[in-house]
């Protein structure tokens, strides 16, 4: 179709439109930066399911579940950043859709029976209709009010659930072993489907967070985090664009939560609705650089990665949270743009390859 | 048909009128200057015109349009676009981004590519060209300014809403500024400029409005403003100000006679 | 039932309540920061008042002055290591400065205290008033939260510092201009929120047992007092502490107490929504 | 400064990068002599860490024990040493398949012990059917992880559903006349599935349940439930948690004089540092899963016409004591047990193949010094512990001492129960 474009006049309005857009989208797609992290996470994914062997399964079980903890957090946090990083707008008890996505999801799948796939298109839907709902409401507020309104509300709904009976009150939801032999065979087979959803959710999180980021509606969103008033001044839509975001950065989680809690085979209020978890994610994006595509990638890369160091290692095993907390707090003091913004900044060829 | 009327505003703050009782028309094509000591309402006038604030009394018609209680961002649609007296650039985002948001969600509505062609031809207008890729946060004051001035551009404004964009510049960055005014009116776009400068205010405006204490004391020719004795009186009460005001009538009478 | 009893109860706590939030909501009102490291300065509190009970023999009340002492002094050290360099950073940097605090606190804690329950065995008996009974304990941290309010007060409004603080708190940038040495001040308020946490842990460490975690519910509780009481001012925070105990101190007598966060929680949601400058707030 | 600040950045980033990328060597295992890898995760950060610990103290007793008199030797001649390889779950379901899985596939382990809590083992427990490893659970008390078709789950404790309904007996026993029971619990999975069966039981046995709530974890301030117990005006007050809110319980009732004739509460009680409550703690009733004072030995096992095995109550004890210079818990002889069992089912599996243990755990029936053990072998609850039953426990006076006495089960009681609570 660029033969096309030899003639075209430029009173062509409509040829020119298909243009710029073939023009954006081939340059949008062909960012290096969007394929090194998804080739990055595919390859990180893939290593430790490549070889289907018996003895090669043993061999990486600890590899692939260390590896699925880096997946789902890479889709946590990346979904996330859509609102932190993006808008600008801190959710502290982001943790709320994770928690609602996977008692939605046990729930199908103990009382209805339903798939791994139709529980997590569950998940990812109830998460959305919530922070479609909540969004509505706390979206008007900035700043810390909004951070505070995060944690009010995933303590309501902890709250909530421990008392709500179809979700088993305070005992919570439980899956019969059984299920997943009916189902998957195995166990074995059961979390390989799992692991290939988390797998399959991570990639669809970076391209979500990468689609958004280089899109006029997350252009809109940048201009919020920077200035809202001035966005508003200027003819973004804050309230719309906000609820928008808060709701894409909420339905990846969601699903996350089924599969987490189906692994898991078990979901409790306290579990489901941990507060300190959610901090984690914060600080797992401030790592590798809020904003960014990589950054949240790279930041829970590193962080879980730090994490199972410091739990397996005889020395830090003690005091491996206040070894955390040290680095948090180096990170937020010396390089507040994280890992990501701290090499685009100092290194400038890194711009055109890091996104 | 006049492009704007506002018509018998009044906006309170708590025991403070803020605007009492303002009325002016801006036929399209026009620069109007809006001048009046600190404190006179003149920023409140445009907040309350964009929609940032809502006026207990009296209507805003934009464009035939009663615009009262409409949000800003639907007036940035309808083509209305403004600059601020202290600048707030975007600073995390590059200069290109900066203008393309204005190009993007004003009133054109334009797809991210048609933007960037927008942004880049306006910041080779404002004379940012070369900082297209730098962060807006890293611009000086000048530049921040032209900045803003793009930003409001971009969106092919039919108003222009400039408030005190020549504050803190030099001479030279002075002049560039006017020039840029004075040819954003060739473009068919009309503008309401907040200014400090009174040389240049007078220079480039059609007609005038003097604000006092929220009240519209003078408007006219900016020769007619020149000469109103309740105008110099306001000032007066501000004596810097007044001072400035006559040096600067002095300086123009000069300018005048030669 | 005997409603007065609940009421009375929830009364009591809210005075703890309201001494738990006044550090908070200090350092929130003054430097515009949410000190996510509350909790567990207010359970180094409750240590500390537990050690020089149980370790070197002292009156828990003579605990509480040296804890007192001892947290104007780690405020100060806090905010110039973890929060001077970030205090005009976004919100989220201090946000996550002080949630680093607090989990260096916390592991460090765990680690040496573990997480064993701790109880500082101390009783000032009880009296019979009505249909309840009141431990003298609880009176006197009422009475002790009151005076704190009272000196606080005297302080920000009374003296050269207070005011100081009261100036740096409603404009940062005229308070320098005005020669106030303000990165001093702000050490001061943070050091002040800290004192008061610490005061706070101290004091609920004479009649509840406690854990290294035990701050975590003091700090969730003092979120809801500042949004309910309106942030920087002591009585404020006071009276929120007070609301916050009777809301929960009468609502069981109404529903089952399980569903009392639910409410408590939800009601958080709605003022922030609905009165952000607090239910008592006028300001702003 | 400037340049300090970049440095100290860089540095940041260096240890950031190095933490990212680092990978751990897999262990290679020395299989030449047999030495057999017990796995587990403890709560070391979490808010079990108390129990944990003492579980923890409880297996390296029974693996000092075990090895240093000459490990187990198989009849074909194989000499079998133990060890144990651990890491902190910190009460936390995020990590604890990651953990269990490191174990398996990494560290070797042979046989795993669970974690504390019920949520934790019910994810760990997919990990062990997985990989086919057995598994002993201490802690983990709630029957729904035994109900959920696990194979080779095992448990060392009596499950929650008989945790306090010897209370209900030891009320019945005491006062006839009591008819009104206050149930005030913890509102999480273990004490709510404590409640429940609870509630039921007595319901069955003709008492009137007046009040039935949950609190919240970490509740500090009990007055309201307290209010509601006095105007519900019950014989006997049940319920409680874990360690902090149960004793924050205690003290409240105490101050505020509930009132009742019975108060018991779940694990709190037991622990030897509820003392520290000093007279709120006198009268307070708890149920132990095993207690020092228990005398049980080879000649109870006679009676029961069952095998006694492993050392006497008294011996436990002073071991213990002589390793740690404490009294042991029920939760240090909950993890010495559950090494005692692996240790049993080997000799009398003569093999340590899954299979072979699995099949000689099912047929077990044992007295030891933690009282007897057996397996529910059922599909629907294979693995519940059916043997053990709870003691309970009661706080009294013994001159200006506060002692803990065993009050029930009759047969085994130190002391006279006092009732109601504060006669003495």
């Amino acid at each position: 179709m660029t033969t096309q474009g030899t003639d075209a006049k430029p009173q062509n309005e409509l040829l020119n439109t298909l243009l710029d857009n073939f023009k954006i989208w081939t340059k949008k797609l062909s960012h290096p930066g969007l394929w090194i992290t998804i080739v990055g996470v595919f390859i990180l994914g893939y290593l430790p399911i490549a070889d289907q062997s018996p003895e090669a399964a043993f061999a990486n079980a600890t590899a692939r579940e260390s590896t699925f903890t880096i997946l789902m957090s890479i889709v946590l946090v990346s979904s996330l950043n859509i609102l932190l990083g993006y808008t600008g707008y801190v959710s502290f008890g982001h943790i709320v859709f994770y928690g609602l996505g996977g008692y939605v999801g046990l729930y199908t799948i103990i009382e209805h029976q339903w798939p791994l796939w139709k529980a997590m298109a569950a998940g990812g839907a109830a998460a959305g209709v919530l922070a479609l709902v909540l969004g509505s409401a706390i979206l008007r507020l900035r700043g810390a009010y909004f951070a505070l309104a995060t944690i009010g509300i995933n303590e309501a709904m902890r709250a909530f659930v421990s008392n709500y009976d179809p979700f088993g009150g305070a005992v919570g939801l439980s899956i019969h072993f059984r299920v997943y032999r009916e189902t998957y065979g195995s166990y074995q087979d059961a979390f390989l489907v799992m692991y290939k959803a988390m797998l399959g959710l991570a990639i669809a999180a970076v391209v979500l967070s990468y689609l958004v980021k280089s899109s006029k509606f997350g252009l809109g969103l940048m201009a919020i985090r920077e200035d809202e008033d001035a966005s508003d001044i200027m003819g973004v839509i804050p309230y719309r664009s906000k609820i928008i975001a808060y709701m894409l950065s909420a339905i990846l989680p969601g699903m996350v939560g089924v599969v987490f809690f189906f692994k898991a085979s078990t979901i409790e209020p306290a579990a489901a609705f941990k507060l300190h978890t959610s901090i984690e994610w914060l600080v797992m994006i401030m790592l590798g650089g809020f904003g960014t595509i990589m950054g949240p990638v790279l930041g829970a890369y590193g962080y879980q990665n730090l994490r199972t160091i410091l739990l397996t290692s005889e020395f830090f095993k003690n005091i491996q949270l206040a070894v955390a907390g040290l680095m948090l707090l180096g990170i937020i003091l010396f390089i507040p743009a994280g890992l990501i913004g701290w090499l685009r900044r100092h290194i400038s060829f890194t711009r055109r390859v890091l996104t | 048909m006049m492009i704007l009327q506002v018509k018998g505003v009044s906006k309170r703050f708590g025991g403070l009128q803020a605007l009492s009782n303002v009325t002016v028309d801006v036929p399209p094509g026009q620069i109007l200057g809006l001048i009046g000591p600190n404190g006179a309402g003149k920023t409140t006038l445009f907040n309350v015109i964009n929609g940032v604030y809502k006026p207990e009394e009296g209507e805003v018609i934009f464009k035939g349009k009663n615009v009262v209680g409409k949000k800003p961002y639907r007036l940035a649609h309808m083509g209305l676009s403004r600059t601020h007296q202290i600048v707030r650039p975007l600073k995390d985002l590059t200069v290109r981004e900066n203008v393309m948001v204005g190009a993007c969600f004003g009133s054109q509505n334009l797809s991210l590519g048609k933007a960037a062609r927008i942004a880049d031809e306006v910041l080779e207008f404002v004379r940012l060209r070369e900082r297209a890729n730098q962060l807006a946060g890293s611009l000086n004051v000048g530049q921040k300014k032209r900045l803003e001035m793009a930003r409001s551009l971009a969106a092919r404004p039919n108003l222009l809403l400039l408030d005190e964009v020549l504050a803190g510049l030099n001479p030279t960055e002075i002049a560039q500024m006017v020039e840029i005014v004075k040819e954003i009116r060739t473009r068919n776009t009309t503008i309401i400029m907040i200014e400090h400068v009174m040389h240049a205010v007078m220079k480039v405006s059609d007609q005038m409005l003097v604000l006092d204490f929220g009240k519209p004391i003078a408007y006219g020719t900016p020769s007619e403003i020149a000469n109103n004795p309740k105008v110099i009186e306001a000032y007066l009460g501000d004596s810097s100000l007044a001072d400035q005001f006559n040096a600067e009538l002095a300086a123009k009478s000069a300018a005048t006679a030669e | 039932m005997d409603f007065f009893a609940f009421l009375i109860d929830g009364l009591l706590i809210g005075f703890v309540y309201g001494i738990a939030a006044m550090g908070l909501t200090l350092i929130w009102g003054v430097m515009n920061v949410i000190n996510l490291s509350h909790g567990a300065i207010i359970t180094l509190g409750m240590f500390g008042v537990y050690l020089a009970f149980a370790e070197l023999g002292l009156h828990p009340y003579l605990g509480i002055v040296l804890v007192g002492m001892a947290g104007l002094l780690t405020g100060m050290v806090i905010y110039a290591v973890a929060i001077h360099r970030v205090i005009n950073a976004p919100h989220l940097s201090t946000l996550l400065a002080t949630f680093a605090v607090n989990m260096i606190i916390i592991g460090i804690g765990t680690a040496y205290f573990t997480t064993n329950a701790r109880n500082v065995d101390f009783s000032l008996g009880s009296v019979k008033a009505g249909p309840v009974n009141i431990q003298v304990t609880r009176l006197v941290a009422a009475a002790f939260s009151v005076a704190v309010t009272g000196s606080l007060y005297f302080f920000l409004y009374r003296t050269k510092y207070g005011k100081y603080i009261r100036a740096v708190s409603n404009n940062r940038e005229a308070a320098e201009l005005m020669g106030i040495p303000s990165a001093f001040i702000l050490a001061l308020s943070f050091g002040l929120g800290t004192m008061l946490a610490g005061i706070a842990g101290g004091m609920i460490a004479t009649f509840f047992p406690f854990t290294i975690l035990s701050g975590g519910t003091y700090e969730v509780k003092s979120f809801v007092i500042g949004v309910l009481g309106g942030i920087g001012n002591p009585l404020g925070a006071l009276i929120g502490g007070i609301l916050l105990g009777i809301f929960e101190g009468v609502m069981p007598y109404f529903t089952e107490t399980s569903w009392v966060p639910v409410f408590e929680f939800g009601l958080f949601v709605a003022i922030l929504l609905f009165r952000p400058q607090g239910l008592l707030g006028a300001k702003k | 400064m400037r340049t300090f600040v970049k440095l100290l950045s860089l540095a940041i980033i260096a240890a950031f990068v190095l933490g990212a990328v680092a990978t751990f060597p897999a262990k290679t295992h020395a299989q030449s002599e047999r030495t057999i890898t017990i796995g587990f995760t403890a709560s070391q950060t979490g808010k079990y860490n108390v129990e944990s610990t003492r579980q923890i103290n409880g297996i390296n007793l029974w693996i000092e024990q075990i090895n240093g008199a000459g490990g187990i030797t198989l009849s074909n001649g194989t000499v079998l040493k133990f060890e144990t390889k651990f890491y902190d779950d910190e009460s936390s379901t995020d990590r604890v398949q990651e953990l269990y899985t490191r174990l398996v596939t990494q560290d070797g382990a042979d046989f795993l012990i669970s974690p504390y809590s019920s949520g934790l083992t019910d994810a760990s427990a997919l990990i062990a059917e997985q990989y086919g490893v057995v598994m002993l659970t201490a802690g983990a008390a709630s029957d729904s992880t035994y109900q959920k078709g696990f194979t080779l789950v095992y448990q060392t404790y009596t499950p929650a559903s008989r945790y306090l309904t010897g209370a209900v007996d030891l009320l019945a026993a005491t006062d006839p006349d009591a008819s009104r029971i206050a149930i005030v619990h913890e509102n999480d999975k273990f004490s709510t599935d404590v409640a429940n069966a609870l509630n039921s039981y007595a319901e069955d046995l003709g008492y009137e349940i007046v009040l039935f709530e949950g609190y919240d974890s970490g509740t500090t301030d009990f007055a309201p439930f307290i209010n509601k117990i006095e105007a519900a005006d019950p014989d006997a007050i049940l319920g409680g948690g874990h360690f902090q809110d149960g004793s924050t319980f205690a003290r409240q009732l105490y101050e505020k004089d509930a009132g009742a004739n019975m108060i018991a509460l779940l694990v709190a009680p037991p622990e030897p540092t509820f003392a520290e409550l000093g007279d709120a703690a006198l009268g307070v009733v708890g149920p132990s899963q095993w207690e020092p004072l228990a005398q049980i030995d080879a000649s109870k096992a006679e009676e029961l016409g069952i095998e006694f095995y492993g050392p006497s109550s008294q011996e436990f004890t002073a071991a213990y004591m002589e390793m740690y210079d404490e009294e042991p818990s029920y939760h240090a002889a909950g993890g010495y047990m559950a090494g005692l069992l692996i240790q049993k089912a080997i000799e009398d599996a003569d093999s340590t193949d899954t299979d072979d243990v699995a099949e000689a755990l099912d047929n077990l029936d044992i007295l030891t010094f933690f009282g007897r053990n057996s397996f529910d072998t059922s599909d629907d609850n294979h693995g519940l512990q059916v043997g053990h039953s709870m003691m309970y426990v009661q706080w009294q006076a013994d001159g200006d001492e506060l002692v803990k006495q065993i009050v029930f089960p009759f047969e085994a009681a130190s002391a006279e129960t006092v009732y109601p609570i504060g006669s003495e």
